[in-house]
């Protein structure tokens, strides 16, 4: 989960971090009131996405006036397909210098890593990797100042302004671990003047934790309503541009059927892992999501391990029977059950295929037939 | 020999009184798997399938020797279950279970390293060594005791390859299932590691897929193997920034994308098959071109 | 720092761990109003020693007069040498069974042990070694619940008793770690019914981590006066019963004067280290400790290494000129400006001897003499 | 020889530009020791008697090599300068200070073990191979290079001690400080092991106190060793329950008495001595016979 800019900012502040004076507003007056009691301010749309800035979605006021003519436009825009429900006013700040600051997770090394930069306020991929600081941290033992004074004077950074910044390291691991974060980040890292202040802040939290989250943690929401309710059932859902809509079972292989729709030129509608082991319940409700999105062609890819053929034949029919499915349905049924399966499909009507290659291709050509 | 487990291999099931743990009891057991113990907490004394559970681990070594343990466990107390199997001296551990939260694992691994403990998953099928042991929930029948060594990130895609392998006659020594979360115990270099140095293994296929860069480090390790390597790897036509339905697999600050794999694969002198179903034939080619 | 049993039960209360229900009190009339409340009561001396039930601090009451006599009695008592300042008065539990739980400090492994016994209600040193149940525990993970099982289970315990059990275990943990414990114990663990409750509580905390206790820890202190004082100046300082006051400066040789002088057939009046840099001035003050505690002799050993010589002989002569020293001293001076300390000594009319061994003799022979 | 220190061990101090860092940087310096770098954070760019001072550990090790630390850091900021040590590969540390909190020595000691780092400490007066290498606080004038090996808790008793072994003539090859606190790093055991195999060393003096157990395990490896063992303890004459300056000097719950210790190291075939001038004959005399 994804959080907000400002809520982001809230929690580093609890943490000791500097952030700018700011509130946040849902109308422009309320943007205006702000503005009028901070001066010259910064007005951050705050939407989960990156590249504001370039996309037009911070603005800056001289005057309360300004605030509300910035407010109303924003306020009432979208940005990068995201309405913007909330705008963060923000004290203006004197920039004298970016610096870069995140705690990430690496996969590969299974230890959260220390990125620094004294080149901020871009893309961390757009700087050179000699000027990246990288430090791998043991969970056992966390980040202890040491660290935080390594990495600063790697930084090239010295005196007050280093020993501010080792601190906020220090403080931003603290973030990172009590919130189960897998990704915690201030860019830009604003030294101004003598002070050394998050002029942004990223945090992305894991999924699975979130019966732990600390208490009063925000809560936000990336997915669209068909994939929320894709969720809640426990389906993997992810909607696509495409209109062949898509189940399969095992993230892996729908993940591959997506591949082998583009290899024969079609374009999938969305990604629905059904799961190893879905009934028929299950599998009859992801259906009703799949039709949901008025897709040209149904293509169903199941391997019988633990899901039953049987099973996944009867929910179709059953959907069949109770709402209809209004396009073609393609499938191909593997595995346990398989010959009852086929059977159950045959009396309603849906021809099953031998292999992922016909299915598909018969999938993209009835796409491109309707 | 197979690779990690084999036909001597004693097989512990934590959870084994749960649902799954229960009914993929009675599908190890099935396969010929020798598991010899379950636990539950406060469910000591019942057995499953014939197999006597155990409220602790502890409790149940001191009855039976156990070699690797298979966890069914919900995610939230997967790290209390696979400390207690790590602090019990049990040095092959299958985490079955997904949504395990990635701190938790991060802790999981760094213990396991240290104290030499290999750990595969979470978020798996498990581990499969054909016609002698199997500790996970892949479907018994697909599997051919053969050559081929099998690494994989996801399981629906590897039994799909496997059945295609099975289908053309070629089976395999051991199939491996690393796991599809961020954070996972065995990576792609320590299976094909044991691969190369397992005589049974002629040649090796991987599958992968979008996100993370284990498929990369692989490509390292490829470079320096005798034996053949195919690669499968999905996620071609995945946009980035999107999770596709693994906790891995997603492109992510321009990391971990379709083509920078490839690319880093076959440079290191392994195929990559552009569809599943080419696999058979050409790790079939590639293994006969390497024995000529 | 030894908290008092209703501090530490507090604490374990704060963290989940069931205590009987009871308040504090410093007077007898106190004691009766919260008897009343409570009904049959249990009225706890809260002096900071073990072994108080035997030596008559723990009394029972089943009307709130009878509370009032026992707190009268108590309330005015000393235990064990200890002024009995409080009483913790708290309901009567129905004892069905004691256990032991414990968690301290093994210097050896270098990490906390867990200690738990089925044989509680006595001290754990008088329970066979085959009825203890220990488990070292590693500081990077914790107390996780899996050892709480696996304790419970070798101590015999099942079902819903275990459970309780196993996560008393896991919190009393959390509490060994939080406050910086270097025993945590609860002693007896007292199955009560289907509950188990904390019956007694034990906490030692750490001293040296004072300054990072959590906020709100009680603060008892166990020195004397004297005690105290040395403490505030860092000289290690212990009363005991002879007559011959000793200053050393280092752990080891303090002690080792002390086992010399009873070699001699004398007997120390205290342990004290002046550590092992210190200068005229806490010498001199440390030297006036010594005199305070009217002793016959005073014997100071001091190996000139960091300390220089000259600057303790000095501090006998300011002492000596400004407030006197009534009765003799004998010094052994080595090391660091010796001679010159020697001679300083001198014109003060005290002699110094060249070994341990002669000035201790010559102390003993004193104190006998005075 | 000597153990764990030598004339080659290239050192460097923490805490350089404190009062105490820096007066014993230069005794260090003064006894030959090669004092190679200071670390003091936000003083890097100084000198302290010569000695290059650096803001961190990784700083000074890209200017200069170093085999050893030693701490003279306040007791709350310890385990941050250890482990900064520690992860800059330094496997040799010995810290001075005391008042350090025992959990977090006991962090210190979990991730020194498991990482083969030998610490030294803490408040220890340190440790000194006789005209090769100090690394300490003890006075430099009382050490003469010979054969006997000293291990103590304490620090002014090892100097009586040595002065004695000195006037006697009796040089010392290595002199190792373990610290009074309860948890500390090198044990007994761990040094008498060294001393065992050092061929420079011919006696070993032990230098042991009330409180813990480290003189009675040390008591169960003095029976393997073909090297002579005298011992003297100090604290026989203290009441139990009383801490005796240092944290790990009291008696508690009865273990760690006097009578035990001696006891068990007189059945361990070490001597115990009486009264510290006892030391230099006894040794003197079992360093002879074992010879004979």
């Amino acid at each position: 989960m994804k959080l907000h800019e400002y809520m982001a900012k809230s929690i580093m502040n609890q943490y000791g971090i500097p952030v700018p004076q700011g509130r946040v507003a849902g109308t422009p007056q309320e943007v205006a009131a702000i503005a009028k009691e901070l001066g010259q301010v910064a007005v951050k749309s705050q939407v989960l996405s990156g590249g504001r800035g370039k996309a037009g979605g911070i603005k800056f006021a001289s005057t309360a006036e300004e605030a509300l003519v910035i407010g109303e436009e924003l306020l009432k825009a979208d940005l990068k397909g995201l309405k913007i429900e909330k705008v963060l006013i923000e004290e203006k700040i004197i920039i004298d210098r970016e610096l870069y600051l995140a705690i990430a997770l690496d996969g590969t090394a299974r230890k959260p890593v220390l990125i620094a930069s004294a080149h901020g306020g871009m893309d961390i991929e757009e700087v050179p990797e000699e000027h990246i600081v990288k430090k791998h941290i043991d969970v056992n033992i966390g980040i202890l100042p040491f660290i935080g004074r390594e990495v600063v004077r790697r930084m090239g950074l010295k005196d007050a302004i280093g020993k501010q910044v080792g601190d906020i390291i220090v403080k931003l691991y603290k973030v990172f671990k009590d919130y189960d974060a897998e990704l915690a980040e201030i860019n830009p890292l604003v030294i101004s003047g003598d002070k050394v202040i998050a002029a942004d802040g990223k945090l992305k939290l894991d999924d699975e934790a979130s019966y732990r989250y600390p208490e009063g943690t925000p809560i936000t929401e990336e997915r669209t309503e068909r994939e929320k309710k894709a969720h809640d059932l426990g389906i993997s859902y992810v909607e696509l541009e495409g209109d062949i809509a898509v189940m399969a079972n095992g993230a892996g292989i729908t993940m591959a059927t997506l591949d082998i729709i583009q290899y024969y030129g079609g374009q999938a509608r969305n990604f629905m892992d059904a799961g190893g082991g879905a009934g028929s319940e299950a599998t009859a409700k992801a259906l009703e999501i799949l039709i949901s999105t008025q897709p040209k062609v149904i293509l169903a890819i199941i391997f019988g391990g633990i899901t039953r053929c049987d099973d996944v034949a009867r929910a179709f029919a059953r959907v069949k029977e109770t709402m209809g499915i209004p396009v073609p349905v393609v499938i191909r049924l593997s595995g346990t059950n398989e010959a009852e399966g086929i059977r159950i499909l045959r009396e309603i009507g849906i021809n099953s295929y031998d292999n992922i290659a016909e299915a598909a291709a018969k999938a993209v050509e009835l796409a491109k037939a309707n | 020999m197979a690779i990690i487990i084999n036909d001597q291999t004693r097989v512990l099931v934590q959870g084994a009184t749960g649902n799954q743990g229960s009914f993929h009891t009675q599908q190890m057991l099935d396969y010929g798997s020798k598991v010899v113990a379950g636990v539950s907490p406060s469910k000591g004394g019942r057995e499953v399938h014939g197999v006597p559970v155990f409220d602790t681990i502890s409790a149940a070594v001191e009855q039976t020797p156990v070699d690797a343990s298979i966890l069914f466990i919900p995610a939230q107390l997967v790290k209390d279950a696979a400390f207690e199997a790590m602090d019990s001296g049990i040095k092959t551990i299958v985490i079955i279970t997904e949504h395990v939260p990635v701190h938790d694992a991060m802790e999981i691994m760094t213990y396991a390293r240290a104290n030499g403990v290999a750990i595969v998953g979470p978020n798996t099928f498990g581990i499969i060594s054909a016609g002698k042991c199997k500790m996970g929930i892949m479907p018994n029948r697909i599997y051919m005791p053969g050559k081929i060594g099998i690494v994989a990130r996801s399981g629906t895609l590897s039994y799909e390859i496997v059945n295609g392998l099975t289908k053309a006659g070629m089976g395999q020594s051991t199939v491996v299932g690393l796991g599809g979360d961020r954070v996972v115990g065995l990576s792609f270099v320590d299976v094909l590691k044991q691969f190369e140095a397992d005589p049974e293994t002629h040649g090796v296929v991987l599958v992968g897929e979008i996100g993370g860069n284990s498929e990369e480090v692989a490509a390292e390790y490829i470079k320096e193997m005798t034996k053949p390597v195919v690669a499968f790897l999905a996620g071609k036509s995945a946009p980035p920034g999107k999770r596709m339905g693994h906790a891995g697999a997603i492109i992510e600050r321009g990391k971990g994308s379709f083509a920078g794999k490839v690319a880093a694969l076959e440079a290191a002198g392994a195929q990559v098959a552009q569809l599943p179903w080419e696999v058979p034939e050409l790790i079939a080619g590639a293994v006969l071109k390497r024995k000529g």
